[in-house]
């Protein structure tokens, strides 16, 4: 086989076209507030995680509504479930069930290997 | 003659009854965790025994803990009880005496007036009979209030009855037809033999206009029927709370307790509970949000029959105070967290960010304001007051990176996580060498109390504000201020602090007593515990909260918890200050409050 | 359709008629000599016009100049000493072969305008380090801006049409324009930045028909240090794919670039993510053969393929000429100057040669 | 009758709403709109945000408004030349004919922007790519289709297509498109409840009353989704369907989507007779607007006495804006022609 | 040392190429790089124009500056007029002057290419010629290229070049006098004083990381080194 020194870099895309929605419908159904969310941030600047590493709930909450989940548990676990974004968000999004809504979303479909 | 097979019904019934409840102590026993069994041998042969047996006839047959809540409710219970009980053991002392020997059939107790036909050559027949018919009458009493109740539960000062299912539908009516039956039975009896007393002589002349001699027979199976039913219903239904909850007597006062996750312990307290409804009034959810299907009585339900749903089981404040209203004292909100545990998240190491956070400081006191006070800079800055007023050195441990309690984890199942942020604090606060760790979060205080193994005192500012009074550390400026005070659920009803706040306040102003207080103090609807609640309906239990506080119109509502007071402040009509705050602004000569503490 | 004319009629540029100044492109002169060659001989025996290739110009650095290891000072005085190479030919067109030169060209020149200062800078430059002076050119055109200028002139030339002589369909065409020809500066490509109008034209004038494919404006992923170091071709070949990829339903006959590395790029990767995932684009597995518009106009005047160099890719260009009905003889193909058979080169293992 | 006539040029909502407060008061007002009838671009409404009003309901209130004895409506004939002769303001039409006034209005209203002009968005190109006001002809017609005659099942919609972008010379933003994208969306998904529809903005800008809480429902009742990030490029996929380029800004990542119809929120600019009228007479502005004599008062007086302006030909307005500011200007030409003997 | 933003702005390029970013995302949607490089042109622009020193030192010394392929996409659409291309250029620029290139694996690659393409330009005239592109170091080019590279000189000349020879044509020799002018053009515009700057820096990395550096490219592991290094962490 030849040697080639690289190989064919792959997309980081996300593809509305592939991403899986379903989690996203799932969350929706268990935690209807998380419609309300404007992405303003507040979450993320006031997180005690945050404090420490560069966790960012409004970040993931994005990425696993555009359905890119990979990695994304480990980085869900960085959460302390404190509390304080749900005190400091405007629109009353229920962010801590958010966050254990994903984190039981994303086990489930580690545990059956099979996407929602 | 001693028999008839009109007995069957009954005897099949108890039979199966004694097999069933056997088989399920048996389980019970085994599913025990470790400590449990522990404690249990240990206290077996103790006194405790004793009392245990003293409590269960209090509250078993008399049902003292519910008379003293109500007394038409308590005696409801306790005619039914301790009636139905009197009834069994006179009847079976009575056939005793009839037949001349205590090993007769076990049956002639229960149906002895239709055994005993011919009275005349035995002389006791006189006072037995009237004791019977008086029992019976006590015992009628109570199923005419409880029918009562179930058609008009206001009656007995109930707001809310439970909404039974169909099983216990089932038992209850076979349990309220037993007496009626009985006292027809017997009375045709009586009428036939001459057997009867006040009662069942009476009702047997009213019955003579009637065919007796075809009637009485019937009736008898009827009765016998019931009883039968009502047994073998018993152990699926809530019924099954009698035999139980006298386990469950016996272990508690052994010194069981709920763990972390589920047990056989747990199971016996899901079979203690008799959906008497009781924590349905007492729960805010119901009347303050007009949710009422979460409730204990429902959530003990469906987690006994395994339909338990994660609604049912996340959506509930833990404001504890259904554990406070319940008659047989269930550990309601631990089993709560019991349930919610996640097991398929459980990993280990989540937070290697910790890794980062050392300490290099020393001190007296570790101060740990907590992630909520964050949001509440001013209990912050009065803490710092008061600490340099009172020249004490602390370590503010959390001023710029802190880290959670690990509570709120705990509470919705993530027991690893949560212990993780456990040992990470706990190392922290060691390291600093205090002797004492102060928090302004009673959901941190719980935590550090109950859940950390620390080998210093934790106070809460409320308390520890207290003793540097006793200790003349602080003055405060007395003045006319009106206040009342909230008790925090974690820090009232979950650890008990009520006096120690009160105290302070009165040294600063006049303190006026609410409605509820203490024990029945209401939830400010903030409650982190409940992840389901829409902001819609927490709202209506906080201000449903704030009208019972601030009906004495108050200058200032003082309560002890960031959240709270965030809760509160959030439609504040009254000032709402934290007492710390309070206590800072109120600091007599040396360093005075400043404004923004106003 | 109609909107994309009005496009490519607002943005007609300026294109010198005759006397060119040509500018060797440092890719085109190593991996097809034979375009620059033929795009010569266009110029002069078929239309007659004058072009000055120069022994004595070079490189304008502009690989280096993107890849960051030749300032931008440099770059500017490198230019100007083309530029006085020109004025030394007392010819004001300049027609650098490279688009990327084409790029730095504009861009040089633009600066110089906003920013009269650089200009003054360079002068000094050049002056310190060579003596030199120069003057800003009138016009600056890429080859393949006037191969299109003069497409219908040649179009008369013509011995074949870009159509399948079998059925009469006309070909279907991809053409690719190098991101440095319109991208950088809309108003120096024909039709603009969006639908550039430049290979487009010769395409439908020659009897083509143009593939509007949904990554047709997409780089063909040269990078240059993405390209130039080994460890960072995963970059290249992958931007190459996504464009196969997204032109490969509409089954093209051949591509066409008017850029020196897209050419070579579009070629060789189609070689290598055969070689590497057993993958081509075309249902023979011989790959869609990447043509320079130089070759493609000297097939059509028919040129021996041999002598025009299409005989130096690696995606073959036989399925081609056959479609179009081209004669050219199979022996004549790996001949040298010299006239001795240079061999055969190897076969590879996946592409079908 | 007070004696005094006046012209109003553009009959739109802003000359509708000053021609009536105008006769109302007992000036003999002249109305010249070029168009054959009225309403401006109102008339290619369904609906009007933030309330979903119907837009013919409030065409029928203002051309009623014109039923006034004091106003002469002439519609068809367009303004070519205005110019002052001394205090008098003589206006010249496309018909030859000719009239004079003590003062002129002029409410020549705004154009859309060409979005043939934003070319890597393929509108023109691609038959399902269309404009806001396309969109809103659809829904007037009560069915949206796709060019094959198809429901789309996933449409988006773009913000400031020729607004805030100095490519086309667009500096400012126009205001509305926000809103109306939003308003649109919702309409959208009413027609089709299961479809989807992405609305691409760079920032919500829900400035008028109940904006912000029609934004909100349309997230939580209607489940539109907001991605931040301007579409870079429409193309053409195999299946005829159109590919969108974007980055969603907050997730850092580029987003690739194939939709069955772009609609481009275009953004307004001055009108041809805007342009054309106010450089006749020196009236300076930006981007082609009539600009007033001052921001902050005068907003509706031009340098010229006896020339006035209301509505968007000074700047981008929302309909609810253009009929205040209709009346204000009305208020100042009364005031002007009181003082003016 | 001058502000690092002061630095960026005496160049050219950065002024034309960032006025005021509004983050609209426009360039990274359709930038090549982004799409398969952890690498956002609008989070660059928005970095730098933030002005903050630590940053954008921090970003200097990062992978990030050296994913973009300079194909200038990014300038056609941007609706502020910016060009993100422009501004890479400034900041490669900058990192390579202050040495801080040498701190990630992409800018340590700068090494590689000053010495082939670099060194190319100022010996033979352009950046690459046939000689140059070895097959080893050059997989991809295929079997064809194998056959053209041997026989150079025949191919290039039926194919109308001029291989290696005097006067004109393709991959002709280029006058030795051109080439003394192209060297004094580097000498005095900074072109010599880069290649320099890089080559030093890029020889104490090689210390620090102990890799045996050495002026030709044969046998010099650090070239080899840069030049094929991928710690594949590039897209996250």
């Amino acid at each position: 086989m030849k040697e080639w020194g690289y190989k064919i870099s792959t997309p980081r895309v996300i593809d509305l076209d592939k991403a899986d929605t379903a989690r996203y419908a799932k969350l929706v159904e268990e935690v209807p507030s998380v419609k309300k969310c404007i992405m303003c941030g507040a979450c993320s600047a006031t997180c005690t995680a945050s404090n420490h590493t560069d966790f960012s709930f409004r970040q993931c909450h994005l990425l696993f509504r555009r359905g890119q989940v990979v990695n994304l548990s480990v980085e869900l676990d960085k959460c302390m479930l404190c509390g304080k974004c749900k005190i400091v968000c405007p629109q009353g999004v229920n962010t801590r069930a958010i966050i254990s809504t994903m984190r039981i979303i994303l086990s489930d479909m580690n545990n059956r290997n099979t996407p929602l | 003659m001693n028999f008839h097979p009109l007995v069957i019904p009954f005897l099949a019934g108890t039979v199966f009854l004694l097999i069933m409840i056997s088989l399920k102590y048996i389980k019970w026993i085994r599913l025990l965790d470790a400590n449990q069994s522990a404690t249990i041998k240990k206290n077996i042969l103790t006194f405790k025994t004793v009392q245990a047996i003293n409590e269960i006839f209090h509250e078993s047959l008399l049902h003292r803990k519910i008379y003293k809540r109500n007394r038409l409710l308590g005696y409801m219970h306790m005619s039914l009880a301790f009636g139905w009980f009197l009834m069994i053991v006179v009847g079976k002392i009575e056939s005793s005496f009839y037949y001349g020997t205590f090993l007769d059939k076990p049956w002639l107790g229960i149906f002895f007036k239709y055994f005993a036909r011919t009275p005349h050559h035995y002389f006791m027949i006189i006072p037995f009979s009237f004791i019977m018919d008086l029992l019976l009458l006590v015992t009628l009493s109570g199923v005419m209030l409880a029918i009562l109740k179930r058609i008009r539960s206001t009656f007995l000062g109930i707001k809310k009855t439970t909404n039974h299912i169909l099983l216990d539908r089932i038992a209850l009516t076979s349990l309220w037809w037993i007496f009626p039956l009985r006292l027809l039975a017997e009375s045709s009896t009586a009428e036939l033999t001459g057997n009867g007393s006040f009662l069942t002589g009476t009702v047997g002349h009213l019955l003579s206009t009637l065919p007796v001699h075809q009637l009485e027979l019937p009736l008898w199976w009827a009765y016998s029927i019931c009883i039968g039913i009502f047994f073998i219903a018993l152990p699926f239904s809530r019924y099954m709370h009698i035999p139980t909850e006298i386990v469950l007597i016996f272990l508690r006062k052994w010194g069981a307790q709920a763990g972390e996750v589920q047990s056989g312990f747990t199971d016996i307290q899901l079979n203690t509970c008799s959906r008497c409804g009781l924590c349905i009034d007492a729960c805010q959810m119901n009347f303050a949000a007009d949710i009422n299907h979460i409730q204990p009585v429902y959530f003990i339900r469906d987690t006994r029959y395994h339909h338990l749903s994660k609604e049912v089981a996340d959506n509930c404040l833990l404001c504890g105070r259904c554990v406070e209203a319940c008659p047989v004292g269930l550990e309601l909100t631990v089993i709560r967290q019991q349930v919610r545990h996640k097991s398929e998240i459980q990993g280990n190491n989540y937070f290697e960010y910790n890794g980062a956070i050392e300490n290099t400081k020393k001190a007296d006191i570790v101060y740990f304001a907590g992630c909520m006070s964050q949001l509440t800079p001013t209990i912050i800055i009065s803490m710092k007051k008061i600490f340099e007023e009172a020249g004490v050195s602390y370590w503010f441990m959390d001023e710029e990176k802190g880290l959670c309690c690990g509570r709120p984890l705990r509470q919705q199942g993530y027991l690893q996580q949560s212990k993780d942020l456990v040992s990470k604090n706990t190392q922290l606060i060691h390291s600093s060498g205090a002797k004492m760790l102060v928090t302004s979060c009673p959901i941190c205080y719980q935590s550090f109390k109950n859940e950390y193994s620390l080998d210093i005192p934790v106070m809460h500012h409320s308390d520890y504000i207290g003793l540097l009074m006793k200790e003349n550390k602080l003055n405060l400026e007395q003045s006319d201020i009106e206040m009342v005070y909230h008790d925090p659920c974690e820090l009232g009803r979950g650890s008990g602090v009520y006096d120690q706040p009160r105290h302070v306040l009165q040294s600063i102003g006049n303190l006026t007593a609410v409605d509820f207080e203490k024990e029945k103090s209401l939830c400010c609807g903030g409650s982190l515990s409940n992840m389901v609640i829409d902001s819609d309906s927490r709202q209506k239990i906080r201000d449903n909260t704030l009208e019972v506080l601030t009906k004495s119109r108050p200058d200032v509502l003082v309560t002890a918890c960031p959240l709270c007071k965030k809760t509160f402040a959030q439609n504040n009509t009254t000032k709402i200050m934290d007492i710390a705050e309070i206590v800072a602004a109120n600091l007599k000569n040396k360093i005075k409050a400043s404004k923004s503490i106003n | 359709m109609e909107i994309k004319k009005q496009y490519w009629n607002e943005y007609q540029k300026e294109i010198a008629q005759d006397d060119y100044f040509y500018e060797r492109s440092c890719i085109r002169q190593t991996f097809f000599p034979g375009s620059e060659a033929t795009f010569l001989k266009i110029l002069r025996d078929e239309l007659g016009k004058k072009i000055v290739d120069d022994p004595r110009i070079h490189t304008c650095t502009g690989i280096g100049y993107h890849s960051d290891i030749v300032p931008f000072d440099t770059t500017m005085a490198i230019c100007a000493r083309l530029f006085s190479l020109m004025n030394g030919a007392g010819l004001k067109n300049y027609v650098p072969s490279c688009v990327t030169s084409f790029g730095i060209f504009n861009e040089v020149v633009e600066t110089w305008k906003h920013f009269p200062e650089e200009l003054e800078k360079t002068r000094e430059n050049l002056r310190k380090a060579t003596g030199r002076e120069f003057e800003i050119p009138d016009n600056i055109a890429h080859p393949s801006d006037i191969i299109y200028n003069f497409r219908k002139e040649l179009s008369r030339k013509m011995k074949y049409r870009l159509v399948n002589r079998e059925t009469g369909k006309p070909l279907k065409v991809v053409e690719h324009i190098g991101c440095h020809y319109s991208k950088i500066f809309s108003k120096s490509s024909i039709g603009g930045s969006e639908f550039p109008h430049v290979l487009v034209g010769m395409i439908e004038e020659w009897g083509g028909e143009v593939v509007d494919y949904p990554e047709r404006r997409h780089c063909c992923g040269f990078g240059f240090r993405n390209y130039l170091v080994m460890a960072n071709r995963g970059y290249s070949i992958a931007n190459s794919k996504k464009k196969f990829e997204s032109m490969k339903p509409y089954k093209p006959d051949f591509i066409v670039s008017n850029c020196p590395g897209c050419t070579m790029f579009m070629d060789r990767w189609q070689y290598t993510i055969a070689e590497m995932e057993g993958i081509t684009y075309d249902e023979y597995g011989k790959g869609i053969p990447v043509l320079t518009y130089e070759e493609m106009t000297g097939m059509l005047l028919g040129y021996n393929p041999w002598d025009i160099g299409m005989q130096v890719h690696q995606v073959q260009t036989e399925q081609l000429l056959d479609k179009i009905g081209i004669e050219y003889d199979p022996h004549d193909k790996y001949i040298g100057v010299s006239g001795k058979n240079l061999g055969v080169p190897e076969k590879p293992k996946n592409l079908v040669v | 009758m007070s004696g005094k006539n006046i012209i109003i040029i553009g009959g739109g909502p802003a000359g509708l709403e000053a021609a009536y407060h105008l006769a109302l008061h007992d000036y003999s007002v002249t109305l010249i709109e070029k168009e054959t009838e009225t309403g401006g671009h109102i008339r290619k409404d369904l609906k009007l945000f933030p309330d979903f009003t119907d837009a013919s309901e409030v065409r029928k209130e203002l051309s009623d408004k014109m039923m006034h004895p004091n106003i002469d409506l002439k519609t068809g004939i367009c303004v070519t030349e205005l110019f002052q002769e001394g205090l008098k303001w003589v206006v010249k039409c496309d018909n030859g004919s000719s009239f004079i006034s003590d003062a002129v209005l002029l409410a020549t209203g705004f154009e859309t922007f060409d979005a043939t002009r934003k070319e890597e968005l393929g509108y023109g190109i691609y038959d399902n790519v269309i404009t806001s006001v396309e969109f809103e002809g659809k829904l007037k017609e009560g069915k949206i289709l796709t060019s094959s005659g198809r429901v789309p099942q996933r449409i988006a919609f773009l913000n400031c297509v020729g607004s805030r972008d100095e490519k086309v010379g667009n500096l400012y933003c126009s205001r509305v498109c926000c809103i109306n994208g939003v308003k649109l969306a919702i309409s959208f998904k009413e027609m089709v409840p299961d479809a989807e529809a992405y609305c691409f903005y760079i920032d919500m800008r829900m400035t008028g009353q109940h904006y912000e809480e029609l934004y909100r429902t349309s997230q939580e009742k209607y489940g539109v989704t907001y991605i931040r990030g301007r579409i870079s490029e429409a193309a053409a996929t195999f299946d005829n369907r159109i590919q969108l380029k974007s980055e969603d800004t907050l997730a850092c990542l580029p987003l690739k989507m194939a939709v069955d119809m772009l609609v481009l929120m275009v953004g307004m600019e001055a009108s041809k007779s805007t342009r054309i009228l106010s450089a006749q007479n020196g009236i300076p502005g930006e981007y082609g607007f009539a600009a007033g004599s001052g921001i902050n008062f005068r907003d509706n007086l031009t340098i010229k006495a006896g020339l006035f302006l209301a509505g968007t030909c000074k700047r981008p307005l929302s309909f609810q804006e253009t009929i205040a500011d209709a009346g204000a200007a009305a208020v100042q030409m009364m005031d002007y022609l009181k003082d003016e003997k | 040392m001058p502000k690092i933003y002061d630095l960026l702005l005496e160049d050219v390029r950065f002024r034309e190429g960032l006025t005021a970013c509004m983050n609209c995302g426009i360039c990274t949607a359709i930038c090549p790089a982004a799409e398969f490089y952890n690498y956002d042109p609008r989070k660059i622009c928005n970095l730098v124009q933030s002005k903050d020193e630590e940053k954008i030192e921090a970003l200097l010394k990062s992978e990030t500056i050296w994913y973009c392929g300079q194909c200038m996409s990014c300038k056609t659409r941007c609706p502020r007029g910016n060009a993100p291309g422009l501004v890479i250029q400034v900041l490669r620029k900058l990192s390579q002057e202050l040495g801080y290139f040498t701190e990630s694996e992409k800018g340590r690659q700068q090494y590689a290419i000053n010495r082939t393409i670099g060194e190319n330009i100022v010996t033979i005239g352009y950046c690459v010629t046939v000689e140059k592109i070895v097959p080893e170091l050059h997989p991809e080019q295929g079997p064809v290229w194998d056959w053209y590279y041997q026989h150079a000189e025949e191919v290039v000349d039926r194919l109308g070049g001029n291989y290696k020879k005097d006067g004109p044509g393709a991959l002709r020799m280029i006058p030795h006098e051109s080439i003394l002018e192209i060297q004094k053009i580097f000498e005095v515009t900074g072109g010599a004083k880069l290649s320099d700057t890089i080559e030093t820096f890029s020889e104490e990395k090689a210390k620090d990381m102990d890799i045996p550096f050495n002026s030709a490219i044969e046998g010099n592991d650090y070239f080899m080194h840069v030049f094929t290094k991928n710690s594949n962490h590039h897209q996250k």
